[in-house]
């Protein structure tokens, strides 16, 4: 890897003191004191939800911050507004990218770019002949003329990259820029940013990949559940120090789960395939085991588990649940059949917002609540009481609306929801997202002891030290196919993130990735 | 079978208790007064108490039991409906075409009962028009995935045209007399329009809140995608609603042609106003998930006290429109304040 | 003496010219005798929007109803219990159909068979008595429209006078301005030989004329029908149209109101074949069914005499 | 793949235009006085109103929202304009024709406002504004009819004159609106702020688009069209009624508006489709009398053309999105 240029000694360019945020009255930044120098190139580091797209986001104005200042060159600012802080120099390359798919890749480029007054004549020549020179210079061939809507995550991060590339912005952030992007595409990326750096900007880079960190940054910050743990000069780090600081704690604690008795299968996929989402998909789980779907954002992982929950049907392939072959077209098919899926999506997919804890617990299973068809506020509230126990819920009553628990207590209600269905087999998709530490320990006991219960469970997870903890068997995706299955002995996170990144051209495994690869 | 992963540092599990207040994120519950009172239901019974005093001021006329249950019988047909619309806001759908509905399902009703079909033959067929019409809407919107509230702008429309093609500007008239004049019979004391009101109120009060589907109802309205992730059959459910929404408008488009004595193809034109004024003024969500049955039939009494005691006290029409349209606005701007409020 | 006899009119709708000169009549009737008067209207014409109009005013106990129906029967049952309440139900200016029981009489500008015949004499006269002529109506089913209308068609078959005049086509603007628009200029387009138009419909009219006026055709195509001076007012100065006819709304309210009273007092009875004295009008006889005219035949209005009403 | 899409987007075009042709030749062939230069005029008289209108509902649901209450603003600007030429005679022309416009700018503005401050959908806001602006019409005009004698002649000829080739000066004035409309959206950031609105709110505020000043910008530009329509309903019918103007006005603007390919889903569409749609619209409504079928048929005509238009919409939309899907499994 590349050695990167020491830090210019140049001043700092924004300053940031005492910034903190809360969301609904939930901190999730607290005191950020920070200094981003110029022509530096400065790595934002951290587990999910650690808080780096918030402060991103204050920076650039999205969010305004409930406590603290900034200051640019010294002097104290208030960013207020997007606008704003495209007018004080500040760029932000969203994680998500920003399109509007209804206009064309060139005035995606450029709109809310200009500064003319707002009557003033668009001129499409211009603008037109401007993006083909950045998506030129970018090396990406796409037509700028075309409309927004269906181009690649990729593209459209690539489109993100062209619209900061455009500005004369001082100070340019990436989020996670690099997550959907080819290695060729990473490469012209890095290539960019450091001229930019060169010019004397400001470069943010946030990604979970310490080695993209390693060969472009100069200093790299890590944040912990909202809280600024440190700042260094990457070359002083090594990744155990960097992941350390990342999760409080030496990687080694992370221990791995005892193999345990694994029963006959519980669910199997053959050859699943959905058009535009995943292609020839198998998977077996047994009871008593916890099988990971590893993969990066956007695999097709979720897509998977929705196929096979009824929620999103596959074009092709068979389920076949406790050996017999059967259909599932809609969840409530799946729930018979003995399946629960905790979707990663826990806010339109998994909670009823506004109504009570209880009815959120009772939802799957009103048989259980109305014997004759009539609910019984008294069963309802055994039912939900049981659970409160069982999983330690935390809450002020059980009438209170579930948006007001904490994200982890909202999570646990779910799972209460589907284990008074009593399921053979249980889908979990990103169980511990956005979810805070202690109570995420709390999850992998109860996974634990599901599992040891006899349940077959399918856990999908971007937590590479979460799968490798507690699944007995690991499948890698990549672009809507498996890649790689990895047993527990055998399970790196290397060998994991191989498999995981996306090759240009095929989707071949790579010789030494398929020794690891079980044969079972 | 697997070992416990070790949590060093972490006692979440040893904190961890029962319903003590926890530290993070499980706010605090609101006062019962509170959870009690700030309810749009309320609003709509003080605002009811309050234009019935107005109304007993304005006109010495108005404060008669008998009179204000005979005027209710024109409104309560719109009511009756309203109350099934409200099942389908709470769903999260909405339908403007009611109005119509009852319009085209008389005018077949009346159609063929002039072709010399047999009364009861002849309702039977208006009941199924309407069901079809239902199911047209629900198709429109749930397989095609249509929005709603616009699709029935259009099939409003569609179905005000048929009933116009089919009818003409004639109306249609010499029923039995058995069949006419439905308001002018009594059960205990009340116009039938108004028994069958209330039978339909705590029928359907009783459905959406001690049912299963009734909660389903509430659970898909509140979301859509987490209903079907717990197994709920929100397609289905959305369906029989639409279907419902046809077969009461069906109802009381007859209920119409027996008070009236004949059909004619502009029958309750406008009334999807009324219909939805009733359903939002009574504290049912505009975006789903939250209302009641109580506040719809609060609401609909208030627009029979308002409208009635208008009339009465000889104001002008004038004043009746804005004050509706008013009225309206500033329910949904109530109802929407009150429950951004208890949001959090 | 007396308690004044408290009158109330239902009109149409709200906003309709021609029935703000019939409630003059009437409140200019209760300056002079013995009434109160009231009105309540409602927004559209729509066949039931008079109902709860009518329960109030029954409710609020008035003497007299006078309405103007939107519907020949979907008011039967509310006027049939407005008047077991002993409350007098006129209907003015338009009647019940068929339906005539359910009133105790019904107040009308002029005897209806004659209006037909009355305006193909008219727009014969303009027109020379030869040609192609067309009619445009309100709605397919209007009541009075097609009575008119039916005589019309009859005149022009049977009197000879009419033999070289040849009705083309009969069409309906539902009286609504845009429709009855676009039908006038079908009209035009469709009968390239077209002389004459009789509309019997004062929406009708005044988009006919409006259509003519547009597309420079007044010499060739005459207009005539039934119009209110208000509205047809530019149009006669212009010589767009040269005379159309219609009747006094406001002597409408002033028999009704005089009528009312009279049957309330006691000095009218209301039969058929008895008759009485009105002040302006002269006497009244009370003709079949229980209906009143005002006025003998139509009024014309043409450039001599349109500045003399305002209505 | 989505240039498939584009395709499809330009090919509606050419769809509404074919269809247009294709029903002339119809109507011409059962009824062949309709192929003629005076079809053409009816027509062009039959549209400006829809147009005006059809030009800011457009921007409305471009930005996804909708506008619902035109038909009232029109009528109320039409009622006042109408009440100054009676009540002021002495005052010029001009002056209720801009009072007009203003009016139905405020009024659109008030739609606007409840919009942004109460986060209301737009669509239930004007209906409940379409009641209470009427009621604001019977209320300034006292329920008085604004009689012909008083709208002035200079007015009414707007309708029936023509400075060039006997296109009278209402159809001028309507397409120049158009072409301003199409300026406006085609070629100014404020026009293109309107699409990426609509084509994607939640976003709209990160590229620094200001989305309150943008909505109160169509919800007032709606009303300050309707307002105008107002004054042309003057013009064109020679008096205004407070309770027929404007009645039922709404449905026949939407209904044009996404007959000519604008989407209710905002982002989508274009001055010429609306143009072609309100052309399409325009057109049969003049073929139903001159083929002799009742006007009731119109209603049905307009409700089956909504849902149908709503159904093509939607399945553009889909097949975009299969496109999407398949784009990124090739990626
Ligand atoms: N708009 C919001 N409303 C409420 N909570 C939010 C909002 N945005 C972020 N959060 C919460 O704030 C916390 C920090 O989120 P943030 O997106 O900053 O994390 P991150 O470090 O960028 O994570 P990732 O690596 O997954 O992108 C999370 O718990 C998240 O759920
Ligand atoms: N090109 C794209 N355009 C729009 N949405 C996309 C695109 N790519 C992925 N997505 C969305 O991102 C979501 C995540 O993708 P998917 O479910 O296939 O992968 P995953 O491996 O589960 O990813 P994640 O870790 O985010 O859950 C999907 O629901 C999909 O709709
Ligand atoms: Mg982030
Ligand atoms: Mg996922």
């Amino acid at each position: 890897m590349t050695i990167s240029s020491p830090p210019s000694d140049a001043g700092v360019f924004i300053s940031a003191r005492g910034i903190s945020k809360q969301f609904a009255g939930v901190e999730v930044l607290s005191d950020v004191d920070l200094d981003l120098k110029s022509g530096e190139i400065h790595a934002l580091l951290g587990e999910n939800g650690a808080g780096k797209s918030t402060f991103a986001k204050i920076l650039a104005g999205v969010h305004t911050p409930t406590r603290g200042t900034l200051a640019i060159n010294g002097k104290q600012v208030d960013v207020g507004s997007p606008l704003n802080a495209q007018r004080l120099g500040i760029t932000l390359i969203h994680q998500e990218p920003i399109s509007f798919p209804d206009l064309s890749v060139a005035e995606n480029l450029v709109l809310g770019r200009s500064q003319d007054a707002v009557l003033g004549r668009v001129r499409w020549a211009d603008i037109e002949a401007r993006a083909r020179e950045l998506m030129d210079m970018l090396g990406i061939r796409i037509d700028v003329t075309r409309s927004m809507r269906g181009l690649s995550i990729a593209d459209q991060q690539m489109v993100e990259i062209a619209r900061a590339l455009d500005s004369d912005a001082r100070l340019i952030i990436m989020d996670e820029p690099t997550a959907p992007l080819t290695p060729k595409e990473v490469a012209t990326l890095f290539e960019i940013a450091r001229k930019l750096r060169d010019e004397g900007r400001t470069i943010v880079f946030i990604s979970h990949r310490l080695e993209e960190v390693r060969a472009l940054c100069d200093r790299a910050t890590v944040f912990r559940d909202g809280v600024l743990v440190g700042t260094e000069v990457v070359e002083s780090l090594n990744d155990d120090d960097i992941i350390r600081m990342m999760i409080g704690r030496p990687v080694k604690d992370y221990k791995h789960a005892m193999e345990a008795d694994i029963g006959d299968v519980a669910l199997e996929v053959r050859n699943l395939s959905l058009r535009g989402a995943f292609q020839d998909v198998s998977i077996t789980v047994r009871k008593g085991e916890i099988v990971g779907l590893a993969g990066l954002v956007g695999a097709g992982r979720t897509d998977v588990a929705r196929a096979i929950f009824g929620v999103a049907p596959a074009d092709s392939g068979t389920i076949h649940v406790a050996g017999s072959q059967v259909t599932i077209d809609d969840p409530s098919q799946a729930i018979e059949l003995g399946l629960a899926f905790v979707p990663e999506d826990r806010a339109t997919a998994g909670i009823f917002g506004t109504m009570s804890v209880e009815n959120n617990i009772s939802a799957a299973v009103p048989d259980k609540i109305a014997p004759r068809g009539f609910i019984r506020a008294a069963l309802e509230r055994q039912l939900a009481r049981a659970s409160l126990e069982q999983l330690k819920i935390r809450l002020a009553s059980l009438r209170q609306p579930i948006m007001e628990l904490s994200g982890g207590n909202q999570q646990k209600a779910i799972l209460a929801r589907w284990l008074h269905t009593d399921p053979s087999v249980l889908i979990l998709d990103e169980p511990t997202r956005g979810i805070d530490v202690g109570v995420k320990a709390e999850f992998y006991d109860m996974i634990g002891a599901l599992a040891a219960e006899g349940k077959a469970i399918l856990l999908i997870s971007s937590e590479l030290p979460e799968l490798l903890a507690l699944c007995d068997r690991i499948l890698v995706m990549a672009e809507g196919e498996l890649t790689a299955e990895v047993l527990r002995a055998d399970a790196t996170q290397e060998l994991i993130m191989q498999a995981a990144v996306p090759r240009t051209g095929s989707h071949a495994a790579s010789p030494n990735l398929m020794q690891g690869v079980a044969a079972r | 079978m697997t070992d416990k992963i070790s949590t060093e540092g972490l006692s979440a599990s040893q904190t961890a208790t029962g319903e003590q207040p926890a530290p993070k994120g499980a706010a605090e519950l609101r006062p019962m007064w509170q959870v009690i009172l700030i309810r749009p239901e309320v609003m709509t019974f003080v605002l009811l108490l309050i234009a019935f005093a107005v109304a007993t001021q304005l006109s010495p006329f108005f404060a008669d039991a008998t009179f204000i249950l005979e005027s209710a019988t024109f409104y309560v047909e719109y009511a009756i409906i309203a109350l099934v619309l409200t099942l389908i806001i709470i769903a999260g759908e909405i339908d403007l075409s009611p109005a119509a509905m009852m319009a085209f399902s008389a005018c077949v009703f009346a159609a063929l009962f002039k072709l010399g079909l047999p009364i009861g033959l002849a309702m039977v067929a208006s009941v199924i028009t309407g069901a079809l019409m239902g199911i047209f809407n629900g198709i429109l919107v749930l397989r095609f995935k249509l929005p709603s509230i616009i699709v029935t702008i259009g099939t409003l429309t569609l179905y005000r045209g048929l009933a116009q093609v089919l009818a003409g500007d004639r109306s249609i008239s010499g029923f039995p007399t058995w069949f006419i004049g439905i308001d002018w019979k009594y059960w205990f004391g009340v116009p039938i329009p108004v028994v069958l009101f209330l039978i339909a109120t705590v029928v359907l009060a009783v459905f959406l809140a001690f049912t299963v589907t009734g909660r389903q109802i509430y659970q898909i309205g509140t979301s859509p995608e987490a209903a079907r992730h717990a197994g709920i059959r929100v397609q289905r459910i959305k369906m029989g609603l639409f279907v419902l929404l046809g077969v009461a408008s069906s109802f009381a488009g007859m209920l119409t042609a027996s008070r009236l004595a004949s059909v004619r193809y502009d029958m309750a034109t406008g009334g999807e106003l009324q219909m939805v004024l009733m359903v939002m003024l009574g504290g049912t969500y505009i975006f789903g998930g939250r209302g009641s049955i109580a506040g719809t039939f609060l609401a609909a009494w208030l627009l029979i006290v308002i409208a009635t005691g208008m009339n009465v006290a000889n104001i002008q029409i004038t004043s009746q429109l804005i004050v509706m349209g008013f009225l309206l606005i500033v329910s949904i701007i109530a109802t929407n304040a009150i429950y951004a409020r208890t949001q959090r | 003496a007396q308690d004044p006899v408290n009158i109330v009119y239902i009109p149409k709708n709200t906003g309709n010219p021609y029935f703000d000169s019939l409630v003059a009549g009437f409140e200019d009737a209760c300056k002079e005798i013995n009434c109160t008067f009231s009105q309540a209207a409602p927004a559209t014409a729509e066949a039931t929007s008079q109902i709860p109009f009518i329960t109030a005013q029954i409710q609020r106990g008035v003497d007299v109803i006078a309405i103007s129906p939107n519907s020949p029967d979907a008011l039967n049952q509310v006027l049939d219990r407005a008047r077991s309440r002993g409350i007098l139900v006129l209907a003015v200016n338009g009647d019940l159909v068929d339906n005539e029981s359910h009133r105790d009489a019904a107040v009308l500008p002029v005897d209806f068979t004659k209006t037909g015949p009355g305006q193909v004499e008219l727009l014969g006269s303009m027109i020379g008595y030869e040609g192609e002529i067309a009619i445009l109506s309100a709605t397919t089913d209007a009541p009075d429209q097609n009575v008119w209308i039916a005589a019309m068609e009859d005149s022009l078959e049977n009197n000879p006078k009419y033999a070289n005049m040849s009705l083309v086509a009969t069409v309906y603007g539902d009286d609504e301005p845009q429709k009855s628009t676009t039908e006038a200029e079908a009209l035009l387009q469709t009968y390239p030989n077209l002389r004459g138009i009789i509309s019997p419909t004062t929406v009708g009219v005044a988009a006919a004329a409006q259509v003519i006026q547009s597309a420079g055709k007044a010499d060739t195509v005459k207009l005539t029908g039934l119009g209110t001076p208000n509205q047809m007012r530019p149009f006669i100065k212009d010589g767009t149209v040269e005379a159309f006819q219609l009747w006094s709304p406001y002597n409408e309210g002033w028999l009704a109101a005089h009528f009312a009273v009279g049957v309330k007092a006691g000095e009218i009875s209301n039969e058929v074949g008895g008759s009485f004295d009105v002040p302006k009008l002269g006497s009244v006889t009370i003709l079949e069914n229980n209906v009143m005219n005002t006025q003998p035949e139509l009024t014309t209005f043409d450039s001599s005499n349109i500045d003399d009403f305002d209505f | 793949m989505s240039r498939f899409f584009n395709e499809l987007l330009h090919r509606r075009e050419a769809g509404i235009f074919l269809m247009i042709v294709l029903i002339a030749i119809v109507v011409g062939f059962i009824e062949p006085r309709f192929i003629s230069v005076e079809t053409l005029r009816i027509t062009a008289l039959a549209i400006p109103l829809i147009l005006i209108a059809a030009m800011g509902q457009m921007m409305v649901l471009v930005a996804r929202h909708v506008d619902l209450s035109i038909g009232s603003i029109l009528a109320f600007s039409s009622i006042v304009a109408g009440m100054i030429f009676r009540d002021m005679p002495e005052l010029p022309v001009i002056v209720g024709v801009l009072v007009a416009i203003a009016l139905g700018a405020a009024l659109g503005l008030f739609n606007g406002v409840l919009v942004v401050l109460f986060r209301l959908p737009s669509i239930i806001v004007t209906l409940g504004t379409l009641s209470l602006f009427r009621g604001f019409v019977f209320l300034v005009s006292g329920a008085r009819q604004v009689d012909p004698q008083f709208i002035p002649r200079s007015l009414i000829q707007m309708s029936q004159t023509s400075p060039i080739f006997g296109i009278p000066w209402l159809v001028i004035i309507a397409f120049v609106v158009a072409f301003v409309t199409y300026l406006f959206l085609d070629h100014t950031r404020l026009g293109r702020q309107i699409y990426a609105l609509g084509s994607n709110p939640v976003a709209a505020p990160l590229r620094g688009i200001n989305v309150v000043r943008v909505t109160l910008l169509v919800f007032s530009l709606s009303g300050a069209l309707a307002g105008l329509a107002g004054v042309m309903y003057a013009s064109r019918f020679g008096y205004v009624n407070p309770g027929i103007t404007g009645v039922g006005f709404e449905f026949t603007v939407i209904a044009a508006v996404v007959v000519g390919g604008v989407s209710i889903n905002g982002g989508v569409g274009t001055v010429l489709g609306t143009v072609l749609g309100v052309l399409l619209l325009g057109m049969v409504s003049v073929a139903l009398p001159i083929l002799g079928v009742s006007a009731f048929w119109q209603d049905v005509f307009n409700g089956a053309v909504i849902v149908l238009a709503l159904l093509i919409d939607r399945t553009v939309r889909e097949r975009s999105i299969r496109a999407m899907a398949e784009a990124r499994s090739t990626a």
